[in-house]
């Protein structure tokens, strides 16, 4: 097979051989840059929530630890993904995360409470999607990405200015959905964005074992969607990168796909046992690519950032952890009649009996 | 030009067309879409001139995956619109099984009733039509075995349009089973929806001795096996369920208590089929009542089989007949299954 | 290695694991695959070690598409495998639905026998681990109303080991649903299967006043409630069913007319469940037998709940002993549906 | 976004720009071609197939006119791809083809009455898939790719050389077992090419409403897999094409993906009408490139083929059509009780009681 060179429609949907960064691992401004350097302000707050949010994480991972939350997928390592997409959000577009993306609706402004119910074991969602406009955390690999879809299609049929952004796994780009999604997505022109953080694994399968394409960005082209390879570890990358496609999609230019390379600090989930499939040299190399180190390292050297600031920050990050250590003391109020509500928008007969028969159980 | 006509003879085909187009015409949010429902018009031709008619804004093809068509729908609805989705066939409905079990039937309990869903997934279902494989499966009792749907299925013209209209309606996503031996049946449809409410079955046909509990496609052949009983001195009363999820207990109860002796029938093959629910619920209720163990006549548990078999299959007046002579008028001891 | 021990107390998820490896050992032809089943040995550890011991070509991760496994797995038996593949959780196999129902099941009877196709479909199921939600689906009923699968369940570790080496031998696909409440109780394994065979029922305790018909992880909660039920003066037999599809009429059918009362019990919720079957069939062959409706505990009718709240969902003694206490042993009319 | 040029990895996975031919639409040689022009043989054989496969889907579709088929889906001005592609198989390997590919079957030998068991309506399957290594002609689309990577992967595992090709529409690609096939033929280096036939509609849907990328070759390199965009109606650059990529698969090089353009004349089946959706200018625009007229010109112009030979050739298509009127108009042979046989290796007793049943009351 010979090929004929390369179209500039083709030039304008594949993805750069090399990630789009602003800032390398050590903070140093990447030379000639693709990509737009956000504005101060927008860096100074990409480094507080990155603080923020890591301190979350951590605390979160704690309290599993406790007994305080059932289950707990971090995302450390992946703050750069989880701050620097959800700050590139317009109030009016919608965020659909997954399981791992807690830190994601915390910088959305979800109260982390309600953002932990899920993985309490209380209710299987504890806030109100409409109030962030932030769907579900979804577990069901994928098929978040059509939900996207969906509801950024029906706003453009309503004539709103609404971009959609869902994140996924490296791993659930193998599932049937997301091919469909991107597929929908071209073809109605739709405005979503795709944020695949590409951690390297899915639980314990390796990049190597899920996909064998140049970079999974390259599966853009074959829906006519632009793509863009993203150091994943780059905040101020991933927000330039993030509003672009925003701007884009929100301008009628459809949809667009980002890979984000980065990686998953922890294990999958605090009930997973990384050392089974990884070794420590690895994720050393990792934790030499910090997101956070790498802002806070661009920050100072700029000068916009310094001791006490950085201190007043860390004392914000304390005092939301607390606040969620507070938060997931208190047992979740929960009424068991609430199982039968909300099956149907009305009770039905069937569902009424069955309530009223726990009710007696549970007097008796 | 919807409003003059109060009542018409048409098929079902029209009937459900018409329902779609007043739906369409009355709420803005409802969107019909899916493959080839477009110009098309559909294979079954149900969407027939709708697109041309309300643009290809809110009546639309697709790409071809039965996931997306049901994961976009869930976002659509989530965004405030109504969509109404066809799947091609029944079997053509298995790759959105995911969507629709664990997000469609699920999203407004897992939200605690904040994200509703009110999207409608038309299925034309069964067999009876010359299909070859894949394109005459019954998949009810997959639906309504998930909570959180519901289950309804014409078995006329008139419920076919006030049905459709009330799934439409609905604020709960609603699996909506259309039989497709019977799109071209003729039937009174009237347009002033005073019909019974959604959940609830009717009595097809009153009689005394027996309940033929029915749905969807075996309803015309329920009212046929009665008819050609009163030969045989069986007075034969007819329940059209209409609603398979939630079920209608009161109405079949009623009948069955009255009646004494009862047999379900259905397309699907029996084994763990809509039938078994319908059984175990009412003998629970009715046990006392009963002169002889409820009875089911169904398809067999096989695959449905090629076109120049399927009469063996689908059950028919005399296999209905027979189970009807097996309800121990005279005290015998026999099953139908064995 | 393998052969030396006859008999050892293990865990049903070291039984599984045993039962894989030495059906590794016997038939080259069995492959093990899915998600996270090679190194990490599976999120229940059910294939620990086995891909060093077997190596990457029979033990293997694939990428994370339930339908590309099942559709693969399909291909390969074709090909003369014998794949056991894995769906990481119930829900997780919802993506597979349309590869199960239209191929799998179907391709023996559509190719008339010409391909045969032995795959294993391990699917770990049931609620009582504190899971969120997608993670305690029952979801048997959508697979034994699919004629062509077996659909087969274990409730304790010795049938687990037996069981799967059954099923990886057996030339039909089978459903293989494992509890996963059930992975780290203990009891002891025999090697030497000579158990009943793949599709028999067994009474695990034998009674005289009621039978309480129950399956994997309802098994141990069914025994529990019969030597509860010596308390109250009930002396009741317990059937563990093993085989949902098909199922085995002749021993629950035995039991049932020598006790004259039944209760069935399982997870999934009861409206359109396999529950719902049992009752049908048992009531067809035993109606006269029976001195009260077979009743029902299952789930409710509502998607699984979250963690703190399963406990009410999930049957337990207390519930169950309550349903027999309504098989109206003094003749009074009360069905536990309502 | 910016591309910071192609990589050769790339380049060896994209498609070409314009759809690679040997012959165009005339017959006449393209010049500089990037494919290998079969042996004079073998473009004499592919004309005599395509001879008798035409004359075989006329006959089909005739016969749905007479009641003797249930349905009959023409794959008419696709049999370069129909022929092409089988002939290019070699006989250890694996054909995986659908419902429109009757011309494919008989094409490698597969009883034509046998091929239109299923159409007749007398039995799902008329022929044995391991005597010819022809899987089940596929409905359910695009389900039977992942059953050729399956069985490829199998075959590789035995060591055994076998490829295996695999067919599907243009609308059966956005279904998302595609793109699992292709994703895990891809990381498995199966042995697998997948054919395209692009006819420009599924059903009443254009390609319009069905993908907005260059063209559906260009979804390989999201895989990895090496794509080929092809003239559909060119029946040595079928066979070439499919040749070489065989040639790659079962040198281990792995699976490839081509997109064969190409259209439907007929409508979808019988029972289609397609005046809804398509003018008869463009079918005509098609039928001005026929395969069967291209290469006809092109053996004719290069004295490979007079008169003589093909009086003789259409003899005997029309002895083949004569043979399966002929086989057709015999009623299959149907046992009810044989409905129960086969959902088992051995009949359950469930169903021994129920043909049971069935044979009382045909006896009745
Ligand atoms: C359809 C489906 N299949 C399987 C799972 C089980 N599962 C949960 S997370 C996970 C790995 C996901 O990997 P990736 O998409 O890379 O996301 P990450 O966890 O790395 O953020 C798997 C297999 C699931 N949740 N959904
Ligand atoms: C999963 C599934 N959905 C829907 C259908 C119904 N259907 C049969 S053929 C067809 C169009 C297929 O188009 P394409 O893949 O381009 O193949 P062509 O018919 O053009 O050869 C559709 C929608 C089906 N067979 N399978
Ligand atoms: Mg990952
Ligand atoms: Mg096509």
């Amino acid at each position: 097979m010979s090929v004929t060179g390369l179209s500039a429609r083709e030039r304008s949907l594949l993805p750069t051989d090399l990630p789009l960064a602003l800032l390398d691992k050590n903070g140093i401004p990447v030379d000639d840059p693709a990509l737009e350097m956000p504005a101060d302000e927008v860096l100074l707050e990409l480094h507080r929530r990155i603080v923020i949010g890591r301190r979350f994480d951590t605390q979160a991972t704690a309290l599993t630890r406790q007994g305080r939350l059932a289950v707990y997928p971090s995302s450390r390592g992946q703050e750069a993904c989880e701050v620097g997409s959800v700050l590139a959000l317009r109030e009016q577009d919608w965020l659909f995360p997954t399981y791992r993306d807690s830190v994601a609706l915390v910088t959305r402004g979800v109260d982390p409470v309600q953002t932990l119910t899920l993985l309490q074991g209380g209710w299987h969602l504890g806030y109100d999607p409409y109030e962030h406009k932030v769907g579900p955390q979804c577990t069901p690999l994928a098929t978040n990405t059509l939900h996207a879809v969906g509801l950024a299609h029906a706003a453009r049929l309503k004539g709103e200015d609404t971009v959609a952004l869902v994140l996924l796994g490296d791993g659930a780009t193998s599932e049937g959905d997301t091919h469909e999604a991107l597929n929908f997505a071209a073809v109605w022109k739709a405005p979503v964005v795709f944020l695949v953080q590409n951690n390297g694994y899915a639980i314990s399968v390796p990049m190597s074992k899920q996909s064998a394409a140049p970079s999974l960005a390259h599966k853009g082209i074959g829906y006519g969607v632009p793509s863009y390879l993203i150091d994943g570890n780059d905040p101020a990358a991933v927000y330039a990168t993030v509003r672009e496609a925003i701007a884009a999609a929100a301008a009628g230019g459809g949809p667009a796909l980002i890979e984000a390379r980065t990686y998953r600090i922890e294990a999958h989930t605090n009930a997973d046992d990384a050392g089974r499939y990884r070794d420590s040299e690895e994720v050393a190399a990792w934790l030499d690519r910090d997101p956070l180190d790498r802002i806070e390292r661009y920050l100072s050297t700029r000068g916009l950032l310094d001791d006490e600031r950085r201190a007043e920050i860390q004392a914000e990050a304390e005092d939301f952890a607390a606040s969620v250590r507070e938060g997931m003391n208190a047992e979740p109020e929960l009424d068991p009649a609430d199982l039968f509500a909300h099956v149907y928008a009305q009770p039905t007969k069937a569902l009424r009996e069955q309530a009223a028969m726990l009710a007696e159980e549970l007097a008796s | 030009m919807t409003t003059a006509v109060r009542n018409q003879e048409l098929s079902m085909s029209a009937a459900l067309n018409r329902a779609l187009a007043d739906a369409l015409e009355a709420d803005e949010r409802v969107l019909v879409f899916g493959e080839d429902v477009g110009p098309l018009g559909g294979v079954f031709r149900v969407t027939d001139g709708l697109s041309a008619r309300f643009g290809e804004q809110r009546v639309f093809d697709t790409p071809l995956a039965e996931s997306g068509i049901v994961g976009t729908a869930i976002g659509m609805a989530m965004n405030g619109m109504r969509p109404v989705v066809e799947m091609q066939f029944d079997a053509f409905a298995y790759p959105a099984f995911e969507q629709i079990t664990s997000h469609l039937a699920k999203l407004r309990n897992r939200t605690r009733g904040r994200v509703e869903l009110p999207v409608v997934i038309r299925v034309p279902y069964g067999g009876g039509i010359g299909g070859v494989e894949h394109h005459c499966d019954s998949s009810e009792a997959y639906y309504t075995h998930t909570p959180g749907l519901r289950v309804v299925t014409p078995g006329t013209p008139g419920d076919a349009y006030q049905l459709l209209r009330d799934a439409i309606d609905s604020p709960d996503p609603v699996i909506f089973l259309e039989p497709k031996r019977r799109y071209w049946s003729k039937g009174p449809v009237a347009f002033d929806r005073s019909g019974p409410a959604m959940d609830r079955a009717v009595v097809r046909r009153p009689g005394k001795d027996v309940t033929l509990i029915a749905y969807g496609p075996m309803v015309a052949t329920a009212l046929e096996t009665a008819a050609a009983a009163t030969e045989e001195g069986w007075d034969v009363e007819v329940v059209d369920l209409r609603s398979l999820s939630p079920f209608d207990d009161e109405t079949v109860t009623e009948s069955v208590r009255r009646t004494g002796r009862a047999v379900v029938v259905h397309e699907a093959s029996g084994f763990s089929g809509y039938g078994a629910e319908v059984v175990a619920r009412v003998t629970e209720r009715c046990f006392h009542h009963l002169h002889a163990p409820i009875l089911r006549v169904t398809g067999f548990d096989i695959p449905y089989p090629p076109p120049k078999l399927e009469e063996h299959h689908l059950p028919g007046v005399d296999r209905i007949l027979d189970a009807i002579g097996r309800l121990q008028w005279d005290d015998e001891v026999v099953g139908f299954h064995g």
